[in-house]
């Protein structure tokens, strides 16, 4: 990628205040910017992953098991969930091309819906774990309704895999929310500065993943 | 002992940085505040080298005390719970404190952005920000220590770990944790920076080896820490709210609890030795005054080790209950993975082939780390034969084999880099015979505390033993002996080295001649590295004779 | 006391060809520590720096040729060694026509074996020599590691499976007892012996040992003890599957399955009844987990055994 | 920073266009019509297919599908370097090697995998202890 280095570049990007001293470019910056985020979104598919690979193991050790224990997930929850996941990342990746078109109010309204959408989500999700609770669908409650051991080894892998999804989705909604402040108050330039696309990324990251723990979670077991 | 070459001679058109101390990294608005919010890579090279040597000698003392409670038969120095805890303190902190961020993190801080001509890493407020975290995952885990202790080995086995240890074993994996995160932020700095900082003329093929290497090292670092973060996570959720997925109560295995987390810690083998072998191949090549043998293929092999190093895992568990098919196969991959590290030794050595060859400090340290890296290595391969594992798995064989690979290897490859740097990181020349005379006393040390370990394991001395059967006790006296001699002979540089940061001549902008571009710049560097751009031209390790005398000058 | 030893004696017949690899790679790793340590020390001194040793430059299709042939040689010598090693598994995977089955039981910190007739022993084992034995290893709490160096083996025993070990006695005597994986703050204590002993002195052994029932003696109380009998035997009223001639047939299940009634299987419909429901039951059984201990499973599984013979042509 | 300087920066395109509601839809809103599309599929895959226990992998399939979708447009992956498609590959494949080399382990064992799992038993009787 040396190219990117290239002095090449015109000289309205080397004036740019968002241009940090070490590098020679903004291209270069942006180039960095985004191949890091890619490279930790490579590291975060790996931290599920192990997840992932546990859930397969048991999955194929136990399949009428985990059948069963799947059955009792809130899917309604979990669907609405996928929709109002899908369409933040519609309005997510809108205001990233908004931001590069430097289209402020634009970028304002999308980040806003953004977050909402995301605050939504986490609505339902503790309306479902109270829901859950309530049918003491919790591995260690006495009263955990399901026979067969493995349904436990489900249960905690339903509790890890959407609790850690859940603090993914916070981490993306506080860094929306700072970056909104940011942007309603202009302390960047949208064109410039890649932390907007940099969000972006993150935030389709944590669609992706409900996109795989949806049917594992969700639509196991469901046929009759 | 030897004479000293260059010492005094500057390269051609040598540059104004090192002559103004004020100019430099180090002295340039100097305030306790300012070092620790800096995002200077080479600052934050020091920051880590004085964590890291905390971390080192905290280790080393646990090592201490383990080698002093081994010296008799019974357990009477330490309690068994005291022993156990004492090994585990040693292996967490040695492991993921040390060893882990050690070259990557100090010199690979430091040298990165001065040897391919950028002035800093990509992302220099992350790099502070991994200092920070590996800081706070050290402190976690000295705090579990203070508070009572965590006993459960660095591995960190289920069930045991989940639902037997009733120490601090949530406060110690998370300490872990964070500083797993600490070492994906430099693996993400390393390699976006080598990607995208590289300025016009420094090609993929121009790079040292230790750029390589510790590009190399940050693929892992990346690829393997997120899984040993996972499994963290579901050992703490498991101890702190019961969500097991490794309780064999709800049909859960233990045995999946060692396949992911070998799939971190084997690979992490490779990151704990591949920094060793780009410093190795820096110093061979200088103090041989030769360009480096096969540069190409010590770029493949390294690659090459990064990559199948993932795919042995398994050799930890060939005892475990595995199916034999798998272990046949992890058996014969880790065969396989054994394959590059040969030629690396093959090229070093091809290296010094019809070299000039000069001993200073580094360069003992260097050729030890081939010998005791050779030694490690091979002793590897009995554990990777299946038959030959059953017998020695877990037992001080395995001891000493990961030994002469972690610290005849790598410690050694870190004082060999830390001697070679330490004019250009500190502007100051160290006394070289007392470097010579520890690094000499460090071989010795070493080879006398852990060789009778190979012969403990081989009669059949298990591991992580607190008390043992009369019979062995000779070797283990034998052993505490060496481990006495090793710990004098660590003491030493810090002795000798903080000396010379007072006391020691202010080093020439290259003192040995090197080829590589940190030495372009003054010793030390100023604060953005390079005063003019630096050149670029010929071909990496172009040791010339135009710039050395030499006998022959037909050579080249 | 405090004799040195270097050598271990070689008590099965695993351990002799062990030994071979053992040596085998002892001597080729040496022969190549050897040779880099010579080579490093020969070009130190030869190269020293002012030395007269001739210097020209090595043509450069010398040093491919050269990185070629010791990469090649390399990966021949090191798959050579794998398919020596590994030949020693394939041999090992075959199982012998009969072997003696005796039960261990690994808990923190301690080692039971139960022998075939009931015999039974804590942190010793005495085995006959000359024979074929299969160690059935169950761990109660964490995961152990049956160790005996003199057999060059070892074996984890992992709670939640069932492990197995199988050596083939050869020298009488008495070995060292490991476990070799940790397992808490006493782990260096659970240590013990391991006699190998002539067929008649082991016979004679057994005799000596204290009056223990033999499994099935012991199962069969138990499964009136523990209430087994209450619905698995002919008079009672609740309806359960009658175990007489079931271990070792096919079982056909609720689901459809068919499975072969074996010590696993007898095993799981103890503790987790619900999981394996034969065909036409109900899921009445409650799980005996945590009512029973591991020795007890093992009495209870040796005693449904016994039935299939009794009941079946003898 | 003046609010000149940012206009100034924020583009070249017209203020006019600066200033309206929404950037052009396409092709975002077509693939997340598309999503969506596959979403109900997944949906009526896992009730009512005549897979029964296997309809999970063809919804996992979907998942696929839908994740390649979500990459390529939502996350821009058409137009990031090459270098960028490598790293998120990486991360992919050592997924791969991670579930197969686990796999090769369970999927080899001999006998049936989860019957062969046994529940170990914690309770342990003093007279038990005591022999």
């Amino acid at each position: 990628m040396t190219e990117a280095a290239a002095p090449s570049t015109p000289g309205r990007a080397i004036r740019s205040p968002a241009l940090a001293s070490h590098f020679h470019d903004l291209r270069q910056q942006h180039a960095a910017a985004d191949l890091g985020l890619w490279i930790f979104l490579a590291t975060e598919i790996l931290f599920f992953g192990g997840l992932f690979a546990a859930y397969l193991v048991y999955a194929v050790l136990y399949p009428d098991g985990f059948l069963d224990a799947a059955a009792e997930t809130e899917i309604v929850i979990g669907t609405i969930n996928t929709a109002l996941l899908l369409t933040s990342g519609l309005t997510a990746a809108l205001a990233v091309k908004a931001a590069g078109a430097g289209m402020r109010r634009s970028v304002t309204m999308l980040i806003a819906v953004t977050i909402g959408l995301g605050l939504v989500f986490l609505g339902a999700k503790g309306y479902e774990y109270w829901l859950d609770l309530d049918h003491h669908l919790y591995p260690t409650s006495p009263e955990f309704p399901l026979a067969a051991p493995p349904a436990k080894l489900f249960w905690s892998l339903y509790w890890t895999m959407t609790g850690l999804h859940a603090i993914h989705i916070l981490v993306g909604l506080g860094t929306w929310g700072i970056i909104l402040f940011q942007t309603v108050r202009r302390s960047f330039s949208l064109t410039d500065n890649s932390r907007i696309r940099i969000a972006g990324l993150y935030w389709g990251f944590v669609d992706l993943m409900w996109l795989f723990i949806w049917p594992l979670l969700y639509l196991m077991g469901r046929a009759t | 002992m030897s004479d000293i070459p260059y010492r005094d001679v500057d390269v051609d058109g040598e540059k104004p940085g090192g002559r103004l101390m004020e100019e430099s990294y180090l002295g340039e608005r100097f305030s306790i505040w300012s070092w620790l919010t800096t995002t200077d890579h080479k600052r934050i090279g020091i920051l880590y080298l004085i964590s890291t040597t905390l971390f080192f000698f905290i280790g080393g003392a646990a090592a201490t005390m383990i080698r002093l409670e081994l010296f008799t038969p019974a357990g009477d120095l330490l309690t068994d719970d005291g022993y156990n805890k004492v090994f585990t303190l040693h292996g967490v902190v040695m492991v993921w404190f040390f060893l882990v961020p050690v070259i990557p993190s100090v010199l690979g801080n430091f040298l990165v952005p001065l040897m391919i001509g950028a002035k800093d890493l990509a992302f220099p407020r992350l790099n502070l920000l991994s200092w920070y975290l590996n800081i706070l995952g050290g402190t976690f885990a000295v705090w579990a220590m203070l508070s009572g202790g965590v006993d459960t080995g660095w591995t960190f086995y289920t069930p045991y770990s989940t639902a037997f240890a009733n120490t601090h074993v949530s406060l110690t994996a998370i300490g872990v944790f964070i500083s797993g995160f600490s070492t994906i932020a430099t693996g993400v700095n390393m390699i976006v920076t080598v990607h995208t900082m590289r300025p016009p003329g420094m090609g993929w093929f121009r790079m040292p080896l230790f750029v390589w290497a510790i590009y190399a090292t940050s693929l892992i670092m990346l690829l393997s820490t997120p899984v040993l973060a996972m499994v963290l996570t579901l050992l703490v959720t498991e101890r702190l709210l019961g969500l097991g997925i490794f309780d064999p109560n709800r049909g859960g295995d233990p045995i999946l609890f060692q396949h992911l987390f070998w799939f971190y810690s084997h690979p992490a083998v490779y990151i704990m030795i591949l920094p060793g072998m780009g410093v190795v191949t820096e110093v061979i090549t200088c103090f041989s005054r030769r360009r480096v043998f096969g540069y190409a293929a010590m770029v493949y092999a390294l690659l090459a080790i990064a990559v199948i190093g993932f795919f042995v895992w398994g050799h930890h568990m060939f005892t475990s209950g595995q199916s034999m098919y798998a272990s046949l196969t992890f058996s014969f991959l880790s065969f396989i993975v054994a394959v590059p590290s040969a030629i690396k030794v093959f090229n070093w050595i091809a290296t010094m082939y019809r070299g000039q060859i000069t001993f200073e400090a580094s360069m003992l340290y260097a050729m030890g780390f081939v010998g005791l890296f050779t030694m490690g290595g091979l002793t590897g391969l009995f554990l990777a034969s299946v038959p030959v594992d059953l017998h020695l798995h877990d037992t001080y064989f395995v001891v000493a084999h990961f030994h002469y690979i972690m610290v005849g290897g790598m410690v050694s490859a870190f004082f060999a880099g830390l001697h070679f740097w330490w004019p250009k990181i500190t502007g100051r020349l160290y006394p070289e015979t007392a470097a010579q005379i520890a690094a000499l006393l460090m071989f010795f040390g070493f080879n006398l505390t852990f060789f009778p370990q190979y012969i403990l394991g081989n009669i059949g001395m298990p591991r992580r033993y607190h008390a043992y059967p009369d019979a062995f006790q000779v070797w283990h006296v034998l052993s505490s002996a060496g481990a006495v001699i090793l710990a004098a002979a660590y003491l030493m540089p810090l002795g000798y080295l903080v000396w010379s940061l007072i006391w020691g001549k202010r080093a020439p902008s290259n003192p040995w001649r090197a080829s590589g571009l940190e030495w372009q710049t003054g010793s030390p560097p100023p604060k953005h590295n390079f005063l003019a751009n630096p050149k670029i031209e010929g071909s990496v390790y172009d040791y010339h004779p135009a710039q050395q005398p030499r006998r022959e000058p037909s050579d080249d | 006391m405090g004799e040195v030893e270097l050598v271990l004696p070689a008590a099965t017949s695993a351990a002799v060809s062990t030994d071979g690899k053992l040596v085998g790679l002892l001597v080729i790793s040496g022969l190549i520590t050897l040779l880099v340590a010579s080579l490093l020390g020969l070009f130190a001194v030869r190269f020293r720096r002012g030395s007269k040793a001739g210097r020209s430059r090595l043509p450069n299709w010398f040093s491919r040729e050269l990185e070629t042939v010791w990469t090649l040689a390399t990966v021949g010598l090191f798959v050579a060694i794998f398919a020596w090693a590994a030949s020693q598994d394939f041999a090992l995977a075959v199982p012998p026509a009969r072997s003696m089955e005796i039960h261990v039981v690994g808990k923190q910190w301690m080692w039971k074996a139960e022998h075939p007739g009931g015999q039974r022993e804590i942190n010793e084992l005495h085995v006959p020599a000359g024979e074929t034995i299969e160690l059935v290893l169950n761990s109660q709490d964490v995961i152990h590691s049956f160790y005996v160096p003199a057999f060059r083996l070892k074996q984890d025993v992992v709670p939640g499976h069932t492990t197995r070990m199988r050596f083939h006695t050869e020298k009488t005597g008495t070995y060292r007892l490991f476990c070799a994986e940790y397992c808490g703050t006493q782990h260096s204590a659970m240590i013990g012996r391991v006699v190998v002993m002539a067929k008649e002195d082991y016979a004679d052994w057994l005799t000596r040992q204290p009056e223990g029932d033999d499994l099935e003696e012991d199962g069969k109380k138990l499964f009136v003890s523990k209430g087994c009998a209450g619905c698995h035997y002919g008079s009672s009223q609740v309806r359960a599957p009658r175990l007489a001639g079931v271990y070792g047939s096919k079982v056909p299940l609720s689901d459809g399955r068919v499975v072969t009634a074996d010590d696993d299987y007898v095993r799981d419909s103890i503790l987790q009844p619900k999981r394996d429901v034969v065909a036409g039951f109900a899921p009445i059984m409650p799980s005996f987990a945590g009512a029973l201990t591991e020795g007890e499973l093992v009495s209870l599984t040796a005693y449904i055994r016994s039935l299939a013979v009794t009941e079946t042509a003898r | 920073m003046s609010r000149a300087t940012q206009h100034g920066r924020d583009g070249n395109r017209p203020a006019a266009d600066r200033r309206s509601l929404l950037p052009p839809l396409m092709p975002e809103l077509g693939v997340f019509l598309a999503l969506f599309a596959l979403t109900a599929t997944s949906v009526l895959v896992a009730f009512w297919s005549a897979l029964g226990g296997l309809a999970i992998l063809a919804c996992l399939a979907i998942a696929l599908v839908m994740a390649a979708l979500v990459m390529t447009f939502f996350m821009h992956l058409r137009s990031a370097m090459a270098v960028m498609m490598l790293a998120g590959l990486a991360g992919v494949v050592w997924l791969a090697i991670l579930f197969g080399l686990t796999m090769a382990d369970y999927l080899t064992r001999p006998g049936d995998l989860g019957a062969s799992m046994q529940t170990p038993v914690k309770a342990e009787t003093k007279a038990e202890a005591a022999n």
